[in-house]
């Protein structure tokens, strides 16, 4: 794949949670994201996939600070959003956007669809007048496939699949350069499931769009993504093209999490590494490498010395201890 | 093969607040063959869980059923009283749910809530032999110390832990049917991978009716497979019928729609459209609007159910090949 | 399980504290003079002057706020305005009566307010169901000198049967009697309050049993085959009673609120009653004094009820 | 100076008074129901007394509360108490001389009397008394006292004082008011006001047990000398007990729970009794106290007598007794009240109620409503406007605001009504002279010539309405300095005429207190005075039938 | 909920519509009152008559109708009601929402506060507040409603925190809407139902407060309300007093429990409407 230019930096982000224990109680931090480093470019999709507790939807709210980093640098257009006070952060935001995982959620059931789109726009001031706005979000009702006598309607009178189109169009009022879609098909049917992530190709395309898809479905991430980034308990464990990636897995928890998929087929069913154990809590993560616990492979060092990224091959990127004599060679 | 469970044209709906009864299942007809494995594939609002819980005679209240017959072991179940029912469920008939966080009751210990069914069922047995039973069973459903965990209550499990908790409550008594609602679609992939592990273990200890979404946990588990739409079931047969020669154009559909691991970049087949609400069911094939080969009887009148194969039936207007 | 009691009381004496200062304030914003209450005119002035010093009247509000602190911490409540007496002393001899009160009133709240409560849910939107929820409304809706005054006519004058006024028949008689002569006195002013209150329990427990029947565990007990009388008792009360206890807790509040009316009308020798009686004669410390005894009783209780559901629910019991 | 202390100690009578729900004094009109004498008197059964205030402090000294003075006064009764006429006989003291120039008095007491704890009750306590409560400032006792320059006990029996000033009514005041203290108890306490008295006395009832707020229980003294000819009270035990309201009262003694009401009771409970006369009967007597409305002069449209006279033209004096205060009281129309039936025989009347008269007043005096509001205005456009205030506490004050509301309304005047709590009443009234027209029910206890110079005299503290008349000032000083009876019926004439052209309040009632007691004990009696049917005296003549 | 179905669900549930029937009628009572009776002043002759065609509910002592009392008591009962509710909404609905969005210790704080004040023994409060501040209408009115509020307040919190969970508002702050349009649009409409339940709580218990305070004599005895007639009633022995003029304090006291359960009736219509869960 050519590289294109880079749209988006990202260099150490951390975000750490406090728990309340309640009154006049602290309990501990939840290390929801360590150090994540990686570059997005132009007009590519990245996965990130992980399961509960990986830190992916943490990230991508990190990333359009709708969470306030613990430390780290989300750089775009050469300056780092997380330092941008919010009236500065406005313009650079609205090139960022989000589409989110539940569409019955994700929209004020007590605000009519047209006005859910044309808010941002005026809020935004993107344009002078309501009737501007009003054209603006017909035209944007029309791009994601629903009729503009919709704009009248309330959220409860669409499907899932429609509400999650209301979402990208709401997402889209600010004409955004990225778009993060944190799960953004998984609360759907399988049968509309397919038409949204059709669509996203199609937007795609049409706007030059550059998509951070965040998922737990490894199957649905490999469709959409050119890159995939694997996250576990709050770091990138993995980070390759898709192709490299499902071609040639190096890490174990890759491995694990690819043969834990269920194919819907008959045929040739595959020798399943079922990793012992549950997901350790992010507020208190195993020493060393965080994947030790439920690893097939640990070794001795696992426990003690935390595993640094290496770029096994070229682009292909590896948070383990296996692999640490390619990076010194 | 004999068989366990018969849906014979099952007729239920819900009531609303006006009284007036939505019809949602209609004339389900489906069996379990003892020591099969069927999946029932559908989307959110085809009547899956209800028909789960019809075989339960769990259903909410406001349910009514409208005909038919659940015959287990030849016993129309709908006729049964609720006492006979009671010495059933959990005996004959046990049920895994979906949400292993709310299944299980937050104030009392897990010993106590596995050890309740064999208390019920098990009259014979004392509190020391209960004990015994339940912690041999969680350790065969892979919960590690056994003992401490008995006194420990559901906050304490992890969710994992906790459909396997569920697993073994519903296990104990071996039962000939096992009902698993949904049982893995709360769960991480990796813990999904490992419970499907431990369900493949003990389905051939008697017949298992998984009900799911997902159709990878199908092929994974199941030997027959049912297809339901809206509440009618549109497609049934063996796993390798449905899978490898879908007829209905929803099963078509669902299975083009769903990218996997091996599927390429190419734009998905999508179904247009969703799931219609029970109430604005059409009176014909209920899938005819979003149907690509529809035509206008689908509409007005319900599609006969043709059989293809022993065991392959599909209900739908359209001709099929009829193979052996 | 310590430490939510450590939390837990911290939290109360948070709330002493607070209404502690809240009636100080308020007590001191009054318009009137207290010195004009309490200093006849006819007194010299350096009598006025001396007895202004005696309750402290002539600090600054600042000064006399952190003498009161500082007087309450250590369980002086200050001189009664009237009487002389020490505040604690007075209110010692009323906090039993209310005490009792409250206790008769709570127990038989909970111990017909549950069990109705349960049943309804049990059968709900049938006709005893119906039935209580008309109840509920009517109850919740009591406005409590309109029941006493309905209950002292027709019990205690039209039939005769009670007594109308008081805890006792002075002098006290002994032993047996005296208990005796006591419940008699009890009679109506408990069943007031127990009317005024025990429709918010009913209520409360209904709504909850309602919530925890729909709850999946509830599915999951039935599917074991335990018929509706084992699961109701095994796996729906408790969870049931969880929220009903915390709002018992809290209900406590309003039911020593009610308790004022009702000491007062049927002259039930109360803190309550105290209140009403400070209020008329504007003897202030005996007022602070006998709204601080409720709030620390108001405090005491709700703790009361956290343990309780503490104890019921291992998620707190353990730390969860 | 002597008139100065006069005045102030009257004036803290008055407070004292006003301060009470229900004004207490009584004339001696006689009782509406005499008691039958149908059984012979003996000595056994309980009474219960109900109170509906509770006794502040258990000594009288101190407390300055009704409810302690008329409990505690039958253990510590007073050296004199009034007859049947009101007039002030000796009852503990055994006779009086009071030397010619009127300042010295020499006291014999009754032999024989005992403290309840056994100490012999002597003049060493008298003299005690007189020196105490002015040496640590107690109550109206201090002022009362505080004219004694030199006691000189004569014997156990016989006590002499000395006065700095003449003073007539020293001994009816503190013969009256001030119940004798125990020296051997007192002798040793420096502070009265912390200190908690147990109640011991030297009357025919003691202390025997109590729980404030809710009862006080006395037992008899056996062979009380002054009672019954050496056999004591007939009654064993007296309980007094605490209600919280008349109403409750009024039900417990209908159901038998209390025989009797201590302080007087409203009209609707009266009729209650009244409907089982088989069971109860009822007691009255017109209070020495009057209700008036007081106009403030410091308002400047208060300030015209054309105001105040058409406003007092507009109280209807009808509506306020017969409908408003239910038939309680009877009417007032004269400046003195006509309980003083020699000082009202002129007839001296206030204008009489006539709504067009006061129309015509007003006009007259350039009073016209000139914007249609239905409210006149002055000259300078002052609307007549005024507040009224009063102590919500007192019985039936809200209907005769009311009533008054109405008429002045009628006649083109706004009343707005402002009910305060005692204590704002105080302030604003008393203290700050803060008001437009105040109405009261006032309890006066002591002879009109000084009770109205506390009110009156334009120097007077209780003098709230600012009025300053030096023809009154005169008329009342004149009075009270005249020994001659008929002269001072013709200087309280020329003071009602002034006073009625001058109208500074308008007096239109007097109370007639009721008492209410179980037809179950006999020997009833009611004389005028503080305490009503349970006064000392008259109670230990009561038996149980 | 969905809006037309809010309206069809509301009137399904008959107790409700009876509710805010009633509500109507007193409302109109309160405000139609100059037309439908005279102010109830000064005094008459005709005094503690039973009722009859010329007094529908009798006179009382001083010969006043007693149907106007109640009449013009609705109006200061609505007051009373209205003021309350005013002076707790606008406390307590900003220290709710403010409380339930934001996490930091301003949240907390009033959290902590609303916490101490719903704990208080409200009524001794009312009582001792009601006697320093003597006694007006609007005073008793504001105090209602100072100790209202803390119950309004945790309503709000807890239907923020639920709102405030929901991705859309997390969706209108990564489009850049402003925190205070967020607050008070998109929360707020969408709490608005638990809220305005609670608000025809305040109603009905502000009415029971007002009502007792009177019955203490703390309340303002110049003004017509359902707690001066009763204080007046009980004054005068109405309650107890043989033969008994039942006429002065039953229809006052109904009129007290019809309007609080009209209220009562009204809160649980709304809020059955607002759920529909309790239909399974």
């Amino acid at each position: 794949m050519p590289m294109a230019e880079k749209i988006l930096e990202v260099k150490g982000l951390t975000k750490y949670f406090d728990v309340q224990g309640g009154f006049l109680k602290k309990k501990g931090q939840v290390r929801a994201v360590e150090n994540i480093c990686f570059d997005l470019y132009n007009s590519e999709t990245l996965g990130i996939v992980g399961e509960s507790g990986s830190g992916k939807s943490t990230l991508g709210r990190a990333l359009l600070k709708l969470l306030k980093s613990t430390s780290g640098e989300v750089v775009y257009k050469g300056k780092n959003i997380l330092d941008l006070s919010d009236t500065n952060l406005s313009l650079i935001r609205r090139e960022l956007q989000m589409v989110f995982q539940d569409p019955y959620a994700s929209l004020n059931p007590r605000i009519k669809v047209g006005n859910t789109i044309a808010e941002p726009i005026l809020a935004n001031k993107m344009v002078s007048t309501s009737g501007q706005a009003r054209e603006k979000t017909l035209k944007l009702l029309e791009l994601v496939g629903l009729r503009p006598e919709m704009y009248e309607r309330f959220p409860h009178e669409f499907s899932g699949g429609q509400r999650q189109r209301i979402s990208i169009a709401r997402a889209l009022a600010l004409e955004p350069k990225v778009l993060v879609c944190d799960e953004a098909v998984s609360a759907l049917d399988v049968s509309v499931q397919a038409q949204i992530l059709n669509l996203f190709n199609q937007l795609k395309n049409q706007l030059d769009l550059t998509y951070i898809f965040i998922s737990h479905d490894l199957a649905v991430t490999k469709y959409i993504s050119n890159r995939i980034m694997v996250m576990y308990l709050g770091e990138v464990m993995e980070l390759a093209p898709t192709e490299k990636l499902f071609s040639k897995t190096f890490h174990p928890y890759t491995e694990a999490l690819i043969s834990a998929i269920p194919e819907p087929s008959t045929k040739g069913k595959r020798k399943r590494i079922i990793l012992e154990g549950d997901i350790p809590s992010p507020i208190d993560p195993p020493s060393g490498c965080k994947f030790r616990t439920r690893c097939f492979k640990t070794m001795k060092k696992c426990k003690n010395v935390h595993p640094e990224m290496v770029e096994v091959e070229s682009n292909h990127f590896v948070r383990c201890h296996l692999y640490d004599a390619r990076k010194e060679a | 093969m004999p068989k366990l469970l018969e849906f014979r044209n099952f007729s239920m709906g819900f009531k609303d607040d006006d009284g007036t009864v939505h019809n949602l299942l209609n004339n389900v007809t489906f069996d379990i063959e003892e020591g099969r494995a069927v999946g029932i594939v559908g989307e959110s609002g085809c009547g899956k869980s209800v028909t789960n819980l019809s075989v339960m005679r769990l259903l909410p209240r406001s349910a009514v059923i409208q005909g038919g017959k659940i015959i287990y072991r030849g016993q129309n179940l709908l006729k049964k009283t609720d006492k006979e029912m009671e010495d059933i469920r959990g005996k004959d008939v046990a049920m895994i749910f979906q949400e292993p966080m709310t299944s299980l009751n937050p104030v009392l210990n897990i010993g106590f809530q596995i050890g309740e069914v064999l208390k019920k069922h098990r009259p014979d047995m004392n509190e020391e032999q209960i004990k015994n039973a339940v912690t041999n069973q969680l350790e065969l459903v892979g919960i590690p110390s056994p003992e401490k965990r008995l006194k420990q209550y559901p906050h304490q499990f992890s969710g994992g832990m906790r459909q396997r908790v569920m697993i073994a409550m519903a296990t104990i008594c071996q039962p000939d049917l096992l009902i698993a609602d949904e049982p893995t679609t709360a769960l991480d992939v990796t813990i999904q991978a490992q419970v499907l592990d431990i369900m493949n273990r003990l389905k051939d200890k008697g017949s298992l009716m998984l009900v799911t979404h997902n159709l990878g946990v199908v092929a994974e588990i199941c030997n027959d497979v049912v297809v339901m739409y809206a509440g009618t079931v549109v497609e049934k047969g063996s796993m390798d019928e449905i899978f490898d020669n879908p007829c209905h154009p929803y099963t078509k559909g669902l299975m083009a729609a769903i990218p996997t691991l091996s599927s390429g970049k190419e734009e998905l087949y999508s179904i247009p459209g969703t799931v219609p609400l029970s109430n604005k069911f059409s009176a014909g094939c209920r899938f005819a609007d979003r149907c690509s080969q529809y035509f206008d009887l689908c509409q007005d009148k319900v599609p006969p159910t043709r059989q293809l194969s022993a065991s392959h039936y599909v209900q739908c207007w359209l001709d099929f090949e009829r193979r052996e | 399980m310590a430490n939510y009691l450590i939390r837990r009381i911290l939290k109360a004496l948070l709330t002493i504290f607070v209404s502690a200062t809240i009636v100080f304030f308020i007590i001191r914003l009054m318009p009137a003079d207290p010195v004009t209450l309490l200093v006849d005119p006819k007194m010299g002035p350096e009598v006025q002057q001396a007895m202004m010093q005696q309750f402290g009247l002539d600090k600054s509000i600042g000064l006399q706020y952190v003498i009161f602190i500082q007087q309450t911490l250590s369980g002086n409540l200050g001189i009664s305005f009237k009487t002389r007496e020490p505040v604690t002393t007075v209110i010692m001899q009323k906090l039993p009566w209310t005490l009792l009160l409250l206790f008769i009133v709570v127990t038989l709240t909970l111990v017909i307010g549950i069990p109705i409560g349960m049943l309804a849910a049990k059968k709900r939107d049938g006709l005893f169901d119906k039935f209580i929820n008309v109840l509920i409304v009517m109850g919740i809706s009591i406005f409590i000198p309109f029941l006493s005054f309905a209950f002292l006519y027709f019990f205690a004058y039209y039939l005769k049967l009670l007594p109308t006024g008081g805890a006792y028949t002075p002098p006290p008689a002994k032993g047996f009697d005296y208990i005796l002569d006591v419940a008699r006195h009890a009679i109506l002013p408990s069943l007031t309050l127990f009317i005024g209150n025990v429709a918010t329990i009913i209520l409360y427990t209904r709504n909850s049993m309602i919530d925890v029947l729909k709850e999946d565990y509830i599915r999951t007990a039935f599917s074991k085959g335990w018929n509706e009388k084992y699961v109701v008792r095994r796996h729906a009360l408790k969870n049931a009673l969880i929220p009903t206890i915390t709002v018992a807790g809290i209900m406590i509040g309003s039911m020593v609120g009610g308790a004022v009316m009702t000491e007062t009308v049927y002259g039930w020798p109360g803190v309550g009653r105290l209140i009403y009686d400070s209020v008329s004669s504007m003897d202030f410390p005996v007022l602070q004094g006998a709204f601080i005894t409720l709030a620390v009783s108001v405090v005491v209780m709700n703790i009361i009820a956290d343990l309780v559901v503490a104890w019921l629910d291992p998620r707190i019991k353990l730390g969860g | 100076m002597r008139k100065k202390k006069n005045v102030a100690f009257l004036s803290a009578l008055l407070v004292i008074v006003m301060l009470l729900i229900t004004a207490c004094g009584s004339t001696g009109t006689t009782p509406t129901t005499p008691t039958p004498a149908d059984s012979k008197p003996k000595v056994g059964g309980s009474l219960v007394v109900g109170l509906t205030g509770d006794p502040y402090n258990l000594a009288p000294w101190v407390s300055n509360d009704i409810n302690a003075s008329m409990m505690m006064n039958i253990a510590l009764p007073t050296l004199m108490v009034t007859d049947k006429e009101g007039k002030k006989v000796p009852y503990i003291m055994k006779d009086y001389k009071i030397s010619s120039d009127a300042k010295v008095y020499t006291v014999t007491i009754n032999d024989g009397l005992t403290w309840h704890d056994g100490k012999p009750f002597t003049t060493d306590d008298l003299a005690f008394t007189a020196k105490y409560i002015v040496d640590k400032k107690l109550g109206y006792g201090a002022d009362m006292y505080s004219g004694v320059v030199k006691t000189e006990i004569v014997d156990k029996t016989t006590i002499k004082y000395t006065l700095k000033t003449p003073q007539v009514n020293f001994l009816t005041q503190v013969g009256y008011w001030v119940p004798i203290m125990p020296k051997h108890i007192y002798e040793n306490v420096a502070d009265p006001m912390k200190f908690q008295f147990d109640g011991t006395g030297y009357g025919p009832y003691k202390l025997k047990e109590y729980k404030k707020g809710e009862y006080y229980t006395f037992t008899r003294v056996p062979n009380w000398p002054l009672a019954n000819n050496g056999q004591g009270a007939y009654l064993d035990t007296i309980t007094y007990r605490v209600y919280p309201d008349a109403n409750a009262l009024i039900l417990a003694i209908k159901n038998g729970e209390v025989n009797v009401s201590g302080s007087a009771i409203p009209v609707a409970a009266q009729k209650q009794l009244e409907a089982s006369a088989d069971k109860f009967g009822i007691m009255r007597v017109n209070s020495l106290g009057f209700g008036y409305f007081g106009f403030n002069y410091k308002n400047e449209l208060l300030k015209d007598n054309n105001v105040r006279k058409a406003i007092a033209m507009t109280i209807d004096r009808d509506a306020l007794v017969n409908i408003a205060m239910q038939g309680g009281a009877i009417k007032m129309d004269t400046p003195i009240s006509p309980v003083y039936k020699d000082l009202v025989k002129s007839q001296i009347k206030f204008p009489a109620f006539d709504i067009e008269g006061a129309k015509k007043v007003l006009d007259a005096a350039g009073y016209i409503d000139r914007d249609n509001d239905g409210i006149r205005e002055s000259a300078t456009g002052k609307k007549l406007e005024f507040e009224l205030i009063y102590k919500t506490a007192t019985p039936n004050i809200d209907a005769i605001a009311n009533v008054f509301k109405a008429n002045a309304e009628k006649a083109g005047l706004r009343i707005n009504l402002k009910p305060v709590d005692p204590a704002t009443y105080a302030d604003r009234v008393v203290k700050q002279k803060n008001f437009d027209i105040n109405v009261i029910d006032w309890g006066v206890i002591d002879d009109p010539d000084s009770s109205l110079g506390t009110i009156y005299l334009s120097n007077a503290s209780l003098n709230m309405m600012g009025y300053k008349n030096d023809t009154i000032d005169k008329l009342i000083l004149q009075s009270q300095v005249e020994p001659d009876y008929n002269k001072r019926i013709q200087l309280m004439n020329n003071f009602q005429t002034e006073f009625a052209k001058e109208i500074p309040t308008v007096n239109a009632w007097v109370r007639v207190n009721a008492y209410g007691y179980s037809k179950d004990f006999s020997g009833w009696d009611l004389t005028p005075g503080l305490y009503g049917l349970v006064d000392s005296k008259d109670l230990v003549k009561v038996y149980k039938k | 909920m969905q809006n037309r179905t809010f309206v069809e669900s509301f009137v399904k549930k008959r107790l409700g519509l009876f509710g805010l029937l009633g509500v109507l009628v007193i409302v109109s009572l309160g405000l139609l009152a100059p037309l439908i009776s005279a102010y109830p002043k000064g005094y008459g002759t005709e005094i503690l008559l039973p009722p009859s065609e010329k007094f529908w509910f009798g006179t009382d002592g001083l010969g006043l109708d007693l149907f106007a009392q109640v009449v013009w008591g609705a109006r200061t009962s609505l007051y009373v009601s209205f003021v309350a509710v005013m002076v707790a909404a606008v406390i307590g609905i900003p220290a709710g929402l403010i409380s339930g969005y934001k996490k930091g210790l301003l949240g907390s704080l009033i959290d902590g506060i609303i916490d101490i004040f719903l704990t208080l023994p409200v009524l001794p409060l009312m009582i001792v507040i009601a006697a320093v501040v003597g006694s007006s209408i609007t005073n008793v009115a504001v105090v209602i409603g100072l100790l209202a509020w803390p119950s309004l307040a945790r309503v709000t919190r807890n239907s923020t925190l639920k709102v405030s969970e929901l991705q859309f508002i997390e969706a209108a702050r990564c489009v850049g809407i402003s925190p205070r349009m967020i607050l008070f649009k998109h929360i707020l409409l969408n709490i608005a139902g638990p809220v305005l339940v609670n608000l025809t709580l305040v109603m009905a218990t502000a009415v029971l407060s007002e009502s007792g305070l009177s019955f203490l004599g703390l309340g303002d005895p110049t003004t017509w309300s359902w707690g001066t007639i009763l204080k007046k009633a009980w004054d005068a022995g109405a309650v107890i007093d043989t033969p008994n003029p039942w006429w002065w304090w039953f229809f006052t006291s109904s009129f007290i429990m019809i309007y609080v359960i009209c209220f009562n009736l009204l809160g649980s219509g709304i809020n059955d409407a607002l759920n529909p869960k309790t239909r399974d």
